[in-house]
């Protein structure tokens, strides 16, 4: 029997998602990597101020960990968020227009890059503190709990953050309190300039679950099916009551860490190494291998990302900046006077 | 302290009333969760909690592990999906630990979300000096918050004032930080039953008089009262302000009374340099109250170093009743 | 063969230490007990000011974890920091003197119980701040390995600090850098009224040695062989350059945790229980068993450190207290207007 | 800027001036170390300490984990312990995240100890706005650390003070804290080559003029310096006071200049509300100079709100030069 066409025997992925659903996570990879080149393309064309940290590369990471949520699950992001704020079902048009601090932006540019967050989706917003997010999520996940929602929290984190107090007392207490959160570490091998050799004690970071008697999994992060299957079943158990878990998804970045990077820690092999496993034809491969997509329904899919994302650089590029006279409006719910 | 304005009112300590808050605030609404270490079984380390663990179960009342940072950061989390959260800091000298979940996040959330998100998140920190408990749980950090926007900070100074001030930072959509102080939590006052609210951002005449204001924060209000009586005996007749709220400060009942008696004394117990009182007089010397002023804006405030241990020295790094007579009498007569 | 005197299976304290050493030890540990019983006396008849936290119960641990240590090396201690300061050899008139916030003091009454240090023997301080000593000790293990001084600091801390932030971090670093330290968890089974069950989400403290690579062992804390046999072990891992260890010396506090503690959180017989398993006649008992001490020679030492209590709190209660004046003294080494 | 008395003086950028302070001070001095995230192959966050772990290597330029609370910690350890470490934070931001270890253990073992042990740590602390990096990476919290005894908090405005500043930090026994703009890091100026040192604790008169005092910290000197040249040429003659110490607070040079000047301007870039000049303010309000005062003390200093994303907005919560000269005008002209 051909093993491709053995359903029993096909990836996690293909034996569980309506192709339909399948096709979607495909669109939101594309998405994410149009989206990042577009930011990228932008800063060089000088329409973006600040900083701004790409996840190219990691896109399977993001949209496979977020398969088994709804609109009424949560997510924390980090600085490297966009990427997860598309797979929560963000509009990229509000997402560059914040990028380009614009009054149309998600945060009425006052956040930017770093802040971008959509909680009408569940996405509770990037953060710029590394760690900031971990209680956050946990806390999330308290109010799932207490207020019986049945939402879970899926709290995303970078290697680096795992060595930040935030982590150690986050994951307890979301033990402790058996709590709906799911910590999903992307270990991209590197905080910033330094390796997790360098700077973790441990060899997989999931190896720290044992630390907080919750199951923990190293999970290859650009394979979307591994993500996925992980990550489901990590979510399932929360949704079922039984507790956190730690999934570790072990990807690349393929930028710099920021603009201000210039790439001494690592090498081009390294880089060109882990560009050839690129986690997108990755998963067009998949499905066109198990017949869901044809190769002419995947450039497809791509095109029609690349036409969304410069629809949104369009939208926001057209769309107005805040006014200056409120600058201090939305620092309190109810305007007081400081 | 507008007590006749309320239909009952008993005799509660500091920390009874506190406590009222909390209880009435559990049992009207669901959404309120306590959370801090040993607020549980233990009642708190200042006993404030007290019992209310028996009443409302482990659930609503949560003893925390020891982890401020994590404690601070689910509070917040907490607040942000819909649950409102009081959390205790067991002195307030661990917000050290949290401050960038109170400030980085609570303080910002809002603001950097372009308002799609409040945090409607309650602190609670045990501050001051006077237990012998030494420089790393005596001190008096309200400063620090009230330099942050997003925040809210108050120190209430009586039962009345501590309870009200708890009810009306639930009602608050935003975070708010409450500085009581550890030597306050026994002393007696009339406290009205059931729900009210003491306003943030407003500050109380104590007594009013004509020849300085006196601003005092926390448990300084009462020694500025004590003052107040001495003075009278001699002749000077002193206003007492309440400052109650540190961020927002109620600039108008300040400059008012200080238009009107046209000396300043502030009396805070946090270190001076960079304290509450700083911020009341440099408020004062921009405003057109300045021209009004008829000597310079004294401050009484903590000496410039940590809390020592000894209580003698306790004492003597903390503005007492004879120093505020002293500076008082000073300003007054015209000798500063 | 009389088992207790086959010296080849005695239990390590008979086998390492010379008998003089052994003797030391045990006077040691009486002195804790009585130190920590003067001081509940004195605070009863009110010569003591502010709160206090007494470690009877726990002198096993203490003097146990020290026995490899000279004056060169160094400890960080804890609020629960008397038998530290005792094991590591303090003058027993200036604790006290401390205690009652006198100018002879070790601290000239600046820090009372929660700060007291006594650097020239090694002691960096009690601590306030539960996990405050954590990184303080692996920055003393810094300075040994980068001054070359052969150093090794062993850190003290409890159960409860185990779930603070700079716990996390701190192990982290001194594993990632092979530090020369020894973390010394001394679990008495709850963080003030807050069970370890109730907060930490592993069975063993000593279990997440695994998150940071390093050996870990839970030992009978109440056995002094059992503790010294444990920390001598990691200390010379330390001293040879290998890196930190982490030991759990699961043992008791017999008081509340400090005088306003009502006692709601344990029962009765847990309490009984464990001072029935007394780390102090536990001791005296093998020392006797081995022929190294005779019941009359406890006695003396007992005796011995009751006396010695007794000259301190005289020489404390008659001490002169600090002057007002000079409070602002010793804020700044160069005295500076501020 | 005193160039004339040193020997030999060459252009660098305020962040050269950094490294070759730090760069001395580890070949002078084998227990200096620097700790931070990311200072060694990647050279700093701003670039500052550069290529310094290639001259001495990763153990005496050392990346931590990200973990700026034991980190800090283990710095305050390794201080009171023989080394004598220079911690740089990547942003002041993260400060917030050991504050326990600046806050209740660097600036208070001594005293705590009584006086048996010194902690010479520096920490460095990238402050300020202007970079578009938002609420989270953009706060000046000098005013914090201000309000802390034991500690000596200094912010340096040029190349010189920058590197005379950390090498008397290095010399100090206590912990001294460097709050270091941003936007300064590519400015230029003359600095003195070798040893030198910027005292602690000293203002510096950066123009001297008759008509107002303007008392600026940090970038808004140079904003300050920008707008007296305007003022002068409207025959205003405003004396330019760069504090550089925030504690301890230089207060003979700022009174001595107001008493000349009669009036006073504070210009900082953190929040208002109790930030430095809210100090300054005070200070001189309660001074004897007060008399001589002709004027309210004006203050410009940060909005009451996070630092946001949008460039024009992030502009506009800071003062700028418009609004010095405005403020400036105002109070020589009497309109205020
Ligand atoms: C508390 C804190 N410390 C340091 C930084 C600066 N910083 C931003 S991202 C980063 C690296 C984070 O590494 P990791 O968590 O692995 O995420 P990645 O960038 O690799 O996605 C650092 C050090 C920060 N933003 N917050
Ligand atoms: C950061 C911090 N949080 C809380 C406290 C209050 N506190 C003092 S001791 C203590 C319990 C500590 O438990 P553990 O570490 O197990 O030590 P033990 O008292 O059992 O010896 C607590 C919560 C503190 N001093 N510091
Ligand atoms: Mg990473
Ligand atoms: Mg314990």
């Amino acid at each position: 029997m051909d093993s491709i066409d053995d359903v029993a025997n096909a990836p996690y992925a293909i034996r569980h998602y309506a192709p339909e659903t399948l096709k979607d996570a495909l669109r939101k990879m594309f998405l994410i990597r149009k989206f990042e080149e577009g930011a990228e393309d932008s800063y060089t064309r000088g329409l973006i101020h600040g900083t701004m940290h790409l996840s190219i590369g990691q896109e399977a990471s993001a949209v496979g960990s977020c398969m088994a949520l709804t609109d009424e699950d949560k997510i924390t992001s980090t600085h490297r968020g966009h990427g997860h704020c598309v797979a929560k079902g963000a509009d990229l048009g509000k997402m560059f227009a914040e990028f380009f601090g614009k009054e149309t932006g998600y945060c009425k540019g006052r956040g930017g890059s770093m802040h971008i967050a959509d909680p009408g989706k569940g996405n509770l917003g990037a953060n710029g503190i590394v760690g900031g997010g971990l209680p956050i999520a946990v806390g999330a996940a308290l109010s799932a709990k207490r207020l019986g929602t049945g939402a879970v929290t899926v709290c995303f984190f970078g290697d680096g953050a795992n060595n930040e107090g935030a982590f150690h007392e986050a994951l307890n207490m979301a033990a402790v309190w058996k709590l709906p959160v799911v910590f999903v570490c992307e270990n991209n091998k590197y905080g910033m300039s330094t390796s997790t050799e360098r700077s973790t004690a441990v060899a997989n970071i999931a190896d720290r679950a044992v630390a907080y008697a919750m199951p923990g999994k190293t999970v290859d992060g650009n394979d979307f099916s591994a993500v996925a299957e992980s990550v489901d079943t990590a979510v399932a158990r929360a949704r079922a009551g039984e507790g956190p878990s730690l999934i570790e998804n072990v990807t690349y970045r393929w930028r710099g860490h920021s603009k201000s990077d210039r790439n001494r820690y690592r090498t081009k092999e390294e880089i060109t190494d882990w560009m050839a496993r690129d986690p997108i034809p990755r998963m067009a491969r998949l499905l066109i291998d198990h017949h869901i997509l044809s190769e002419a329904d995947v450039d497809a899919i791509e095109a029609e990302a690349e036409a969304t994302i410069k629809d949104a650089i369009a939208f926001a590029a057209d769309s107005p900046d805040p006014t200056v006279d409120a600058v201090t409006r939305d620092v309190y719910t109810d305007e007081i006077a400081a | 302290m507008n007590a006749e304005t309320k239909i009952e009112s008993r005799e509660l300590s500091y920390a009874e009333a506190i406590r009222e808050a909390m209880d009435i605030a559990l049992s009207t609404d669901e959404r309120v969760v306590l959370m801090g270490e040993d607020i549980g079984v233990y009642g708190g380390a200042f006993q404030v909690t007290g019992d209310l663990v028996e009443k409302y179960g482990e659930d609503r009342v949560m003893d925390t592990p020891i982890s401020e940072l994590g404690g601070a950061g689910v509070a917040v989390g907490a607040a942000m999906t819909g649950l409102r959260p009081i959390f205790e800091f067991q002195f307030s000298d661990f917000a050290t630990l949290a401050m960038e979940q109170i400030v980085n996040q609570a303080a910002k959330v809002r603001y950097m979300l372009g308002g799609s998100v409040s945090v409607p998140v309650v602190m609670r920190f045990p501050a001051g000096s006077g237990t012998g408990a030494a420089a790393q749980h005596s001190q008096s950090l309200e400063a620090w918050l009230g330099h942050v926007p997003g925040l809210k900070v108050v120190q209430p100074s009586t039962p009345e004032d501590a309870k009200g001030l708890l009810l009306a930072a639930l009602e608050d959509p935003d975070p708010v930080m409450i500085f009581e102080h550890k030597i306050l939590y026994k002393m007696k006052g009339p406290v009205p039953a059931g729900h009210y609210i003491t306003p943030i951002g407003k500050a109380a005449i104590r007594r009013e008089g004509k020849d300085l204001t006196i601003v005092g924060t926390s448990i300084m209000v009462h020694k500025a009262m004590a003052a107040a009586e001495t003075l009278a005996e001699e002749g000077i007749d002193a206003e007492v302000i309440d400052l109650r709220s540190v961020r927002p400060m109620d600039r108008e009942t300040v400059l008012a009374s200080v238009r009107k008696t046209g000396r300043l004394l502030c009396v805070y117990e946090g270190v001076k340099t960079l304290g509450v009182g700083a911020e009341v007089s440099a408020m004062v010397a921009e405003s057109d109250a300045f021209d009004f002023l008829d000597a310079p804006i004294v401050r009484l405030g903590g000496a410039e170093c940590p809390i020592p241990y000894n209580p003698e020295l306790e004492k003597a790094v903390v503005p007492q009743v004879p120093d505020i007579l002293d500076a008082a009498r000073k300003l007054a007569t015209g000798a500063i």
